[in-house]
């Protein structure tokens, strides 16, 4: 791990411990994005951080700015810093502007979800799209919008689409945007659909790591803490047990999370990106269970902090493909490559 | 070894017959209701429906006809239940009356505490909740703090409970105090009253505890001061213990234990539609398979306590297997329909999707949990 | 439960108990049949039950016939029990007479995996099986043998057919048998090749019931005799929380099984014989794991007993057919009848 | 809480040329070698094979020069570890002296210990065994109650060990006998002896112990006043748990806790062929993404003990981890391809299944339970 990583993610560390307070994240379960934090990240530089410093950003390295987004997801922290970190750097690679506030991005499902004419440079777009991230509090949606075979990035100003506030488990905006020959600017880009996946992959996999580090903090805790029977919780054997199923877990998610953050300077198409969300989606599930499991009635309240993590486990490991449809990529693959490639395909990766 | 017997569940005519008028009843009245709201299993709540089934004779099914019960058979009260849950009908008013506070108080209750109350129960019309466990003690009931001091006529309560469900709803509570100090056994000296909700003057305040979709089913029970005469003692002083185990004890086996996803499987059916792949298809079959076991293992309890034997150690293993299953389906589901949960969502299987995920960590907390139910379990193999 | 069925079981235990002992069990792992449990299997009725008084048999209910199989999986009973008392069940059914010895039955696995011509009321059978059970021992084999549509059951006499040993992972016979213009007798039936696996898959089924009785009984014992750290292991919370998972295992399998066994007489193809071979099977692998977890190295030797019990649960969860493809056959039935259909369908099973 | 940091492991260009060299060796040495005998893994024993190990320099490869060794890094021997358990590879023979003896003598040894024996090992030609568990004590240490009694000139031992894999074919045992009282310490009194096997005059047995398979890799090592001179010691007089417990602490997390199935996920792609149903890739998928992590967390461990850290925790969670999923293959790929499986099949993916089986419970046996292993994590996450 680089100097420069380790710095950013100290910064970044700081910054959510002291914005991210329970108060904060109640708030924001369904709430507005709080301007003070944004502020904050954005004075930080975080929200531009994989922007050139040419396009006004911190020009932080792809791996060491995904990098962040463990810690992100550890605190929970509620805003759309993920979405404007990767729109921003598909903007910037594809030579468009990149606009100094909230951005997102969007794959759209299928390629006629979207449909494309053009005005000169401009292209005009109408479709219809769901449960894109925070659209209603974007100034502009990034979109993947190909003409053929030809991957073009499209920025739709914010003005240009319609959009329905809707949620995740967790709270977390996921809007449905609508839009008709909306103008959006665009150029053309040497990424396609399965690369802006990966991408979205690779953020919900270092957040969900992010996540099960704090699930297993906030559960180890709890059983220190939490007396039954005359003694903590912690030193019943049966809940050791599972703490260290939870740490496992936890363990697994951080290492196939690193993998993919790894991996996506040098290649979006790693079997390590899939690795990443696979484990990691399913990490989340047995964690999430296994920190209920130990916190009790207490852990299943909204006034616990435990469910800020659950719910966006829950949610996380559903977004940009669960784990079935990562794994039959991954499966189809390798065996395409057949038994006798397999494992120079998983030192290769 | 053969601890472990499960008797084949008898057969029933008569229950089978009234599987058919439970049926015929829920097609009528239930039919306005939608898989989101079927998915709260017996967490719904409906004032109208429980009087709807104190009316045909469906709440205190067992109980003695001078109670307003109806003598019949637990066979057939199993029907009842189980035709309930699969449907999703808002069973959540009368729920605890019914299954576990109506039966305590016909076992430990006076006669005036039994004419009062056990009719109205049996008509629907009057709800229990269950004030049990405190903030510092959870599955530990010789932590309870709660204390009520012997006063003229009667005692002063102080102290506070937590996870009392539906507490702003119901009319009555069975409260856990302790009465006396614990002495050398580490249970003695509780004793369990039965609180009128409606009449107390002052003293009690019941505030929401929200679970973590933002509902509110939970209350925290705080007392100061709350003055209840003698007569509210239920059954005797310092037998908290001894009531409350024995109530537990064959609760643990039921239906509900094993069909609280059962609406996200029948959407989860539905939305795979008629010719599902054969990955669908596995998983399908399988989630039938156990459902199927579930079902007979939960049976062949019920015939059991009928029969008058005591499958305390039976009911146990119900509870570990069948939670654990209701909370595996949403894990399953998930995979064979991608898409993301979602609570509002217009498509019918992905809201009860959302549902059921927020709500599965509760499967395993009812009733205690899964730790001190193995350890339960182990105590029956002989090994504690 | 019938008071006849308490008798038979009652017998039935007294027998193997005596019988199966681990000498007999070490003997029999890939070695002859014992003339010794034959002859105390058939002298106590045991391997004709199934088979009316006028053919020469017990005339036991089917149910409570099936339900001494749960008796010989719990001791292991090294011989083709199952296999005769089906075998013979199938002959009599159809009006043909039934040998009083070893017997066993096979389902072809595909219609053309046994090629039929006539010689008058005698079927001349050419084909393949692999994996009958104790073809070798038998004194003939029971077969399914379809002539277009309408389903025949065959006997073929052991000299007309060429059989080469091969085992399970249990050491139980499991041989390829071969024959070419065997002379069969045969007569209609009313039973198709999924009657046919049914029966196999409730025996096998009640066979894994009775073990997992015996895994759970075994680790009990196990649990409260070694110690280890100066107390008996089962005082430890870890194992307790293992035992307690095992016996929720033996209890589904148990009723499983119980469910189908009762549905046999009435329906062979009630979705109760599908659950029990899926739960079953299930139950077979989470158990034998648990079971060996407990044991430690000791249950892990030749010299001790826990593995008559696994290696068979191994064998028999894939035998006539395992949980995949049971399920698969559930599911689409469940799918077909559909989702406003299932419970109903649960309750009629 | 960042007490389960795992860093990303090392780059090393110089471990990737080796690891051309290494597959170059294998597709040679062992491409004879059938799938069924590459599914022993590490449990295939090869003399002939060690030897040729030896001269490639792929034996005590982090080992002083002096000694025999090669002086290369932790990473580049990983590399050839992981090279030779994907591939199959019979590295049986020298397993236990490179892995855990030969460090032990490094560390411990006296001189003459270490100049006689090292090299030997180094050249693939001396191999160890350990003898440790007794009839009476698995992972309970402090009951060991075989003993070594001071006589004149050195000592007599009498008691039995089991579970040595492979004594009857080794050449040494490190042998943990009682040597004092267990005073207030619970561990005290415990000394390792190096045995040289072979020059053994009396006193000395070894009875096969057949594995569940029939297969014979574990021994019962009875010792009937067997004598040992003083310069058998290991280590210091005393100090044989301190000793024994640093020798297990690190050697948790090699690429050995996680393909000990490898053949078969290898045959089970093969037998699902390049175009494999949905199901059977989701499976498929999910597998290999497993092993993709578990590799990237057992690399990171060896980084950081190539960095001078100490991954106690950490090794100890590969384990677990590792060990889980190893036992899980087996699981997954018989219901991937219906058909029974079966050791003597001319199907090469239902031989391996069988045998993988048949042997999966050990997996988790080797090295400590897992109940023993998870209240060590416990331990580490400041639980005990």
């Amino acid at each position: 791990m680089s100097e420069a990583r380790d710095m950013l993610v100290a910064t970044a560390e700081r910054l959510f411990q002291d914005y991210c307070t329970p108060e904060l994240l109640k708030a924001s379960n369904k709430g507005p994005l709080s301007p003070n934090l944004w502020s904050a990240l954005s004075d930080a530089g975080l929200t531009k951080a994989l922007v050139s410093e040419r396009a006004g950003g911190a020009g932080v390295d792809l791996a060491d700015g995904l990098a962040l987004l463990i810690e992100a997801g550890r605190f929970s922290v509620p805003a759309p810093l993920a979405q404007t970190m990767i729109a921003g750097w598909l903007l910037d690679r594809a030579g468009l502007p990149v606009p100094a506030s909230v951005l997102t991005f969007a794959v759209p499902p299928a390629a006629r979800a979207v449909t494309i004419t053009r005005d000169g440079d401009i292209l005009l777009l109408t479709g219809k799209l769901a449960r894109v991230p925070w659209a209603k509090d974007a100034v502009g949606l990034v979109l993947l919008a190909s003409e053929g075979e030809k991957p073009m990035v499209a920025y739709v100003p914010r003005d240009e689409y319609h959009a329905v506030a809707g949620y995740n488990l967790a709270g977390e905006p996921r809007d449905e945007v609508d839009f008709a020959s909306a103008r959006a600017e665009a150029a053309a880009s040497d990424l396609d659909v399965e690369d802006w996946r990966a991408l979205g992959a690779i953020a919900r996999s270092a957040q969900m790591a992010g996540a099960m580090q704090r699930l297993l903090a906030l559960s180890v805790q709890y059983a220190q803490e939490r007396v039954q029977f005359g003694r903590p919780i912690g030193k019943f054997q049966a809940i050791q047990q599972s703490l260290a199923a939870l740490a496992g877990q936890a363990a697994a998610a951080i290492a196939a999370a690193d993998g993919a953050i790894e991996a996506a300077p040098r290649d979006l198409r790693s079997p390590l990106i899939a690795a990443a969300k696979i484990r990691c989606g399913e990490a989340a599930g047995i964690g999430a269970a296994i920190a209920h499991q130990v916190h009790g009635a207490i852990g299943f309240t909204q006034e616990h902090s435990l469910h800020y993590s659950t719910r966006r486990l829950w949610s996380w490991r559903d977004e940009f493909g669960n784990e079935a449809e990562w794994s039959a990529m991954l499966g189809a693959r390798a065996a395409k490559a057949g038994a006798d490639q397999l494992w120079s395909m998983i030192t290769a990766a | 070894m053969h601890a472990l017997s499960f008797t084949t569940p008898p057969h029933s005519p008569q229950a089978e017959a009234l599987r058919r008028e439970v049926r015929a009843f829920l097609a009528k009245e239930i039919a306005s209701r939608t898989p989101q709201q079927r998915g709260r299993s017996w967490g719904g709540f409906d004032a109208e429906f429980s009087r709807k089934m104190g009316a045909q004779g469906w709440i205190a099914m067992t109980w003695p006809k001078r109670y307003g019960g109806h003598e019949r058979s637990a066979l057939e009260r199993y029907v009842v239940l189980e035709e309930m849950l699969a449907a999703g009908a808002p069973v959540g008013g009368h729920w605890v009356a019914d299954r576990q506070s109506g039966p305590l108080l016909l076992r430990v209750g006076t006669d005036k505490q039994k004419d009062d109350i056990l009719p109205r129960i049996a008509a629907g019309e009057c709800y229990f909740c269950i004030g049990m466990s405190e903030p510092d003690s959870g599955s530990d009931l010789a932590s309870v703090r709660t204390r009520a001091s012997a006063v003229q006529g009667g005692f002063l309560v102080n102290g506070t409970k937590v996870w009392t469900t539906n507490a702003h709803r119901c009319h009555y509570m069975i409260l856990l105090c302790r009465t006396g100090d614990k002495g050398e056994e580490r249970h003695a000296g509780l004793t369990q009253f039965l609180v009128d909700l409606k009449n107390i003057d002052s003293g009690l305040e019941i505030r929401p505890i929200l679970d973590l979709s933002g509902e509110h089913h939970f209350n925290e029970v705080v007392f100061t001061d709350m003055f209840l005469p003698e007569d509210a003692v239920l059954g005797s002083l310092g037998s908290g213990w001894e009531q409350v185990t024995s109530e537990l004890a064959f609760e643990r086996s039921g239906p509900e234990r094993f069909l609280s996803s059962f609406t996200l499987l029948v959407e989860l059916t539905r939305a795979l539609g008629p010719a599902p792949s054969e990955r669908a298809a596995i998983a399908l079959g399988r989630l039938v398979a156990h459902v199927l076991t579930l079902r007979r293992l939960s049976r062949s309890v019920a015939g059991m306590l009928q029969a008058g034997q005591n499958p305390a150690i039976q009911a146990a293993l119900v509870k570990d297997v069948g939670t654990g299953f209701e909370q595996e389906i949403p894990e399953i589901a998930r995979m064979l329909i991608a898409a993301e949960p979602d609570s509002q969502s217009t498509q019918t299987f992905l809201a009860v999707l959302a549902h059921t995920i927020l709500h599965a960590p509760s499967f395993t907390l009812r009733g205690g949990t899964r730790e001190i139910l193995r350890g339960m379990i182990a105590r029956g193999l002989g090994l504690r």
